[in-house]
């Protein structure tokens, strides 16, 4: 059998780089996050753009930690973003929630919806574990149809109140203007990467690597893999259901293609379209995509035709997607430089 | 060849994809805003002008509703030139966004045009998609005219900047269902194929009300998911509950394919067939004549219709096109007229005054004399009952029905619920 | 190299009586084949007891089932005393038993220092649930995992990738990962597979120091090593002990020459 | 609940089963034998109802139709095979289901623009376009053809797995590539054959399914999705397992329409999920010891 293993997804190096660069990497990450956030709001065509991509970057870390650190092909992403949307706009449309308590449901849906999904599909590896994500993203985008009385159906999850940001009743700000929308989002953004940059330089961060690596190995020398992928699915469903709260804050509906198979490819194509090799490849991969699709739409009906052949030009030439160019053409620009100053030592 | 030299040469293939990609989304983007020659500041639009009269088309042109979301863009085009090309001496300007009948791709497009000054939407082929624009359009103070078929959208959930051209649930039923228990007695069985979600659920609910008033027998309903494809199980359960009329209540790809093995399946010789919420030609064609003989249908437009109005644009939809129009073609033709109707009867394009003018306003529409109803901003127009033609009495390829009836029913005002949002609210 | 004494002290906690690792009545079967019949062998704590024994005569299958990969058919094994077939492989750890693989299965992306780091805290794995302090704050593991690299001689390799590792190298890693974790008895799948000539005396020296630290289980093919580094050799033939006893006595047993090796064992 | 209307159910479940068979054996085969993931699939199916539409326009019968456009369907394949999956087969099939949905999107695209976005029916062939009566249910004679078709196939693909050198070539390949290759045969040009073939299987059961349902650009997806069920309920590469699972499903459904309607739909994917949990070592390791 031609052996295929996951080895091949561009894997992140380990974490244990030398002791003195550790406190310089975080600053540098959290740096780059506010950086590219104000880049991204100046520079993009309009606020809810902006908006849009920091809401699917969100989601894309989350898909990344089980893709890039964990080694884990998740097919149904989309099933923790639907159900943190329905669930913060449940809370929005009923119990007349502001904005953090309704993201703080989301969260909290999420992880749960993940633990219970995550439980059952770990229970398989490798392709089968693929499939059985496959299911359950296919059998809950059913269910929205099956309970339209809650879900809205197709006509979708209707009757937002004004969106305000408040705590227990106190307006502190009314969330009507897309740059509002845009601030909340992208203070959630940063937070998040943050928080995942920690994760996954952390010892249990390192552990998902190892699994990454050697399940096998892993468990040989003592680490309950399952727990472990499982406490990976349920942090991936907690960051994955806030950018669901979020998406449904920002639309002031839940379409019920939020709960679809479609949302789950295009969290994944972004993810490997980034580059799993890091954090930020999941902010390129979003900003990327949605930019050029926003454009090419404009262009030609048929730019979906130009996404394919994207898709497959990464698959042959650039596995480590974005990211992974930018790498190359850092260790490259060392290398000449490299060259060009023992040249110039030489004469 | 060590590791190091692979990479190499793949850096320098993916450095020429890399590069593409990263430079060409700034370098399509810096051409996209010269050629708009809009004001800089993060938020403008690339193509929205705001000096022309701009009508924003939100229809999905490619995905599940391409079909339907192209005719409807084709239709519109028709608008600036119906106009000659300007109005108030302003520029009449089409600017067509493919949301491919998504909520959050539709709502970011009206944000972004609101943003860019532009005040007139046309499209939302489905409802949720026409829902979230007529909410979103209603907040920014613009003009929306849809021919989406949910009843909410001139009842519960009716705004003041949202018009709606096709006839609702009610209507539909009242032309077909009703028409055809009155003119023929023996119809006393009837079996229901719905699909399992709101829409269809509000044509399944007018048609027990009809089956309630005519004391007519519903001997059976079949509900089935949003995307099934296999009906030959609900046929057989229609065919074991022998009735004289299996009523299909689901519509565009679905109702296809139900009409097809229903025909295969030769129930076509032991019942009537109706379809209730026809695609009008773009469907008839797509199911043949074959298939079509003897079948009922119910449609909101039709080409052959003799007024004034639909003969004007008949003759420039096949001038531009040299086919026959189908019924989204006309829906979105009519839907940008409308609004610039308005703004020639109130002589400004200030939203709010064209709301006013739209209001009770009765003109000559594709489907003969329509008058838009004041307190829901509902178009009152005929819905058609057609019949299939045997292929020897079809005088051309469209000629595919024969138009039995056509009415003007609709659902009461006091009883729609609709209280109509005021604009901005 | 010197060896600090790091901290626990071993075998000789334990009273000469309990031998480090029993195996009793061990019997393996797939559906009908019997990979191992009966098979009872007794480990002294401290001693370096190799397993010989023609191809598919079960060594692997017998090492399979001591770690707990596999469940025995019949019989049990115990350690210090305690029977331990029940318990998953993932806490074979905690009753002390280590394995080092026949075929080199190490992390290859991962740093040689990160792969023994990860070894070392595999013995208390709550601690890898800590997503918040970073890797490098992980003073205990990392200094016990230089410590481990330093006496294995792997130290200069540090911060290079496994996968960049040559052979020989590699099976050091191996046995540095099964020592990591601090264990009472070590199991060694052929530590020496694979290996250069100039490698194998490395190994030999390494094994030399281990034992009288350790209990070492060993399946080897390199004769020549195992008659000199083995404390006691048992014969695995088709799936039976054969016999069990000092070199010099396997050496000079015809059985074992006629059964495995066919000519003089006087190498 | 008349035993009538079950009779007809169960037989249009056979009927529906044998097609679904026919559309996801050459993605179990691909899977199985070359270990390759295709998930463009689906668009094969859809591919092979728009060029037997093609070759009716032009005139061409029905017959010759069904067997010219699934050749025309196998010979792309093939050709994608050497040009680009040929690279994928070693990767990790995260790349491998990328690489397919890429490709799918673009058949998708591609077709519409060729023959446009909207659905298409292809006509059955006059002599089969009358029902008969099978009990006393009626019957599309159209869909006895399909049964008969299909099963024959079934039978035949069977017996070519099973009882040929070929099949012995296939089926050693996927037990060990590699070795396959050292005795001599030239395995590329083997997963050239199973791929190509596993396309001419998908365009024949897309010209099948033609004259039963609409079929439009987008319709590659709910093929896949079938596909990807009973690969996972049928055991992954297993010939049999395929068959019996396409059934299944197929019957589940059509009495799940008659039981339960709304959840049509949903019940396929709760028996995907609960069979690979079943099949799951873990549960199965805690069975055997418990």
């Amino acid at each position: 059998m031609l052996e295929a293993t996951s080895k091949d997804v561009q894997a992140p190096a380990g974490a244990t780089g030398s002791d003195a660069e550790r406190p310089a990497r975080m600053r540098w990450a959290i740096v780059a996050a506010v950086v590219s956030v104000a880049a991204l709001a100046l520079l993009s065509p309009s606020y809810s753009l902006a908006s849009t991509v920091l809401i699917y970057a969100i989601a894309v870390l989350g898909c990344n930690l089980l893709l890039g650190y964990t080694g884990l092909l998740p097919f149904g992403q989309g099933v923790f973003f639907g159900v943190g949307a329905y669930a913060a706009g449940l809370s929005f449309v009923h119990l007349e929630f502001q904005v953090p308590a309704g993201l703080a449901i989301a969260m909290l849906v999420g992880m749960v919806v993940a633990a219970a999904v995550g439980s059952l599909c770990i229970l398989q590896r490798g392709v089968s574990f693929v499939m059985l994500t496959f299911a359950f993203a296919m059998m809950f985008g059913h269910l929205v149809y099956v309970f339209s009385d809650i879900t809205g159906g197709e006509n979708g999850l209707r009757g937002f109140p004004g969106m305000s940001f408040g705590f227990f009743g106190s307006r502190l700000m009314a969330l009507n203007t897309s740059q509002a929308m845009l601030g909340v989002i992208a203070v959630c953004f940063v937070a998040v990467y943050i928080l995942l940059t920690r994760v996954v330089r952390s010892r249990f961060g390192a552990t998902l690597m190892a699994i990454r690596e050697n399940e096998d190995r892993a468990a040989a020398i003592g680490y309950n893999t399952t727990l472990f992928k499982l406490m990976a699915f349920v942090l991936s469903g907690l960051v994955t259901g806030l950018a669901g709260g979020l998406y449904a804050m920002h639309l002031g509906t839940v379409p019920d293609t939020a709960l679809q198979l479609d949302i789950s490819v295009t969290i994944l194509i972004m993810t490997i379209l980034g580059g799993t090799g890091s954090l930020y490849g999941s902010f390129l991969g979003a900003v990327v995509y949605l930019l050029l699709t926003d454009y090419l739409s404009q262009v030609w009906d048929r730019w979906q035709i130009l996404l394919a052949i994207a898709l497959i030009a990464i698959v042959l030439f650039l596995r480590g997607g974005l990211w992974g160019a930018i790498e190359i053409a850092r260790s490259e620009i060392g290398h000449r430089a490299g060259r060009r100053r023992r040249r110039g030592a030489g004469q | 060849m060590n590791q190091s030299s692979i990479d190499r040469r793949m850096f320098l293939r993916s450095l020429g994809i890399a590069g593409a990609a990263v430079t060409a989304a700034p370098l399509l983007y810096a051409c996209a805003k010269e050629d708009a020659g809009q004001n800089p500041g993060a938020g403008q639009s690339g193509a929205v002008d705001a000096d022309a009269l701009t009508l924003v088309s939100l229809y999905g042109t490619s995905g599940l509703q391409a079909e339907l979301g192209q005719e409807g863009l084709d239709g519109l085009r028709l608008v600036p030139e119906a106009f000659g090309g300007t109005l108030l001496d302003r520029p009449v300007e089409i600017v067509a966004y493919d949301t491919q009948e998504a909520i959050d791709e539709a709502v970011r497009r009206v944000r972004e045009s609101t943003e860019a000054g532009a005040k007139f939407f046309v499209g939302g082929l489905l409802s949720s998609t026409a829902l979230a624009i007529g909410e979103e359009v209603n907040k920014s103070g613009g003009v929306f005219v849809t021919a989406a078929g949910a009843d909410e959208l001139t009842g519960s959930e009716c705004q003041e900047a949202l018009f709606r051209w096709s006839v609702a649930t009610h209507g539909a039923i009242q032309e077909t269902v009703l028409r055809m228990i009155e003119s023929d007695s023996s119809r006393k069985r009837w079996y229901t194929i719905t699909p399992d979600y709101v829409f269809g659920q509000a044509l399944l609910d007018n048609a027990k009300q009809v089956f309630a008033e005519r004391g007519i027998e519903h001997v059976g309903n079949s509900l089935h998911g949003l995307d099934a494809t296999e009906f030959s199980g609900y046929i057989n359960n229609a065919v074991a509950k022998k009735p004289d009329v299996l009523c299909i209540l689901n519509f565009g790809a679905q109702s296809t394919t139900t009409i097809q093995q229903a025909v295969a399946f030769g129930v076509k010789n032991d019942m009537e067939i109706l379809l209730a919420w026809s695609g009008g030609l773009s469907q008839f064609r797509a199911l043949g004549p074959e298939t079509l003989e003897g079948i009922y249908a119910g449609a909101q437009y039709w080409h052959t219709v003799d007024a004034p109005g639909n003969s004007e644009f008949v003759d420039m939809f096949r001038e531009k096109y040299d086919k026959n129009p189908s019924y989204s073609h006309a829906a979105g033709y009519i839907s940008g007229k409308l609004i610039l109707d308005g703004v020639r009867a109130a002589g400004s394009a200030d939203p709010a005054a064209v709301v006013q003018e739209l209001e009770g306003m009765k003109y000559d529409g594709p489907t003969g004399e329509e008058t838009i109803r004041a307190e829901d901003h509902q178009v009152i127009k005929d819905y058609y009952l057609m019949k299939g033609k045997t292929a020897s009495d079809m005088e051309d390829d469209d000629d595919l029905m024969e138009i039995l009836s056509s009415g003007q029913s609709v659902t009461a005002v006091d009883q729609t619920g609709c209280k109509l949002v005021p604009l901005g609210g | 190299m010197t060896i600090e004494s790091s901290g626990t002290t071993h075998p000789s906690d334990s009273d000469e009586g309990v031998p480090a690792l029993q195996a009793v009545g061990l019997a393996k079967r797939f559906g009908r084949f019997t990979a191992l019949e009966s098979i009872d062998l007794t480990v002294r704590s401290g001693t370096l007891h190799a397993i010989i024994g023609p191809n598919g005569a079960g060594k692997t299958t017998l090492f399979n089932v001591l770690t707990g990969q596999l469940a025995p058919s019949k019989g049990t094994v115990l350690v210090h005393g305690e029977s331990v077939h029940h318990v998953p492989v993932h806490r074979r750890l905690g009753v002390g038993l280590a394995r080092c693989f026949q075929v080199t299965n190490l992390f290859p992306e991962l740093t040689v220092l990160e792969n023994v780091r990860l070894a070392v805290q595999g013995r208390h794995s709550r601690h890898a649930f800590d997503c918040w302090s970073t890797v490098g704050r992980n003073r205990g593991p990392i200094d016990q995992a230089r410590q481990v690299l330093e006496r294995v001689g792997l130290q200069r390799v540090a911060q290079r990738k496994t996968s960049e590792l040559s052979h020989g190298q590699q099976r050091l890693l191996e046995v540095a990962m099964s020592l990591a974790p601090d264990p009472k008895i070590l199991l060694l799948d052929e530590p020496t597979s694979g290996m250069g000539i100039d490698d194998v005396p490395v190994m030999e020296r390494l094994l030399t120091q281990l034992t009288g630290d350790y209990t070492i289980i060993m399946i080897e093919h390199n004769m020549a090593m195992t008659m000199r580094v083995a404390n006691r050799i048992a014969v695995l033939v088709a799936g039976r002990v054969l016999i069990d006893g000092e070199p010099d006595e396997i050496r000079a047993d015809e059985g074992v020459q006629r059964a495995y090796l066919g000519e003089g064992l006087s190498a | 609940m008349s035993s009538e209307l079950l009779l007809s159910q169960l037989v249009n479940g056979l009927g529906n089963g044998l097609i679904y068979f026919v559309i996801a054996v050459g993605f179990t085969l691909v899977f199985g034998l070359m270990n390759f993931v295709n998930f463009a699939h689906g668009a094969f199916v859809v591919l092979g109802a728009y060029f037997a539409f093609e070759l009716l326009e032009r005139e061409v019968s029905f017959w010759a139709a069904l067997v010219i456009a699934p050749l025309l369907v196998g010979a792309v394949a093939v050709v994608v095979e050497r040009l680009l999956l040929r690279r994928l087969y070693r990767m990790a099939h995260t790349y491998q289901i990328v690489a397919t949905i890429g490709l799918a999107i673009g058949i998708q695209e591609v077709c519409t623009l060729i023959w446009g976005p909207n659905q298409f029916t292809l006509p059955a062939p006059e002599s089969l376009s009358t029902t008969i009566e099978i009990g006393a249910t009626t019957y599309p004679l159209y869909r006895v053809f399909v049964v008969v078709l299909t099963a024959t196939l079934a039978l035949g693909l069977w017996l070519l797995l099973e009882r040929t050198r070929f099949g012995a070539m296939l089926r050693a390949g996927s037990e060990d590539a590699d070795m396959v290759s050292c005795l001599g045969i030239n395995i590329y040009l083997l997963f050239s054959l199973t791929f190509g073939g596993a396309a001419f299987l998908a365009a024949l059961a897309g010209v099948l399914s033609g004259p039963m349902r609409g079929l439009s650009p987008t319709s590659g997806d709910s093929f896949l999705a079938l596909a990807v069920v009973v690969i996972v309920v049928g055991g992954i590469g297993s010939y049999v397992g395929a068959l019996v699972a396409a059934l299944m499903v197929a019957e589940v459904q059509s009495l799940a329409i008659v039981f339960a309607p709304a959840f049509g739909e949903v019940v396929i994917y709760a028996l995907m999920a609960v069979v690979l949990l079943i099949k799951s070592d873990f549960i199965v390791g805690r069975l055997a010891r418990a």
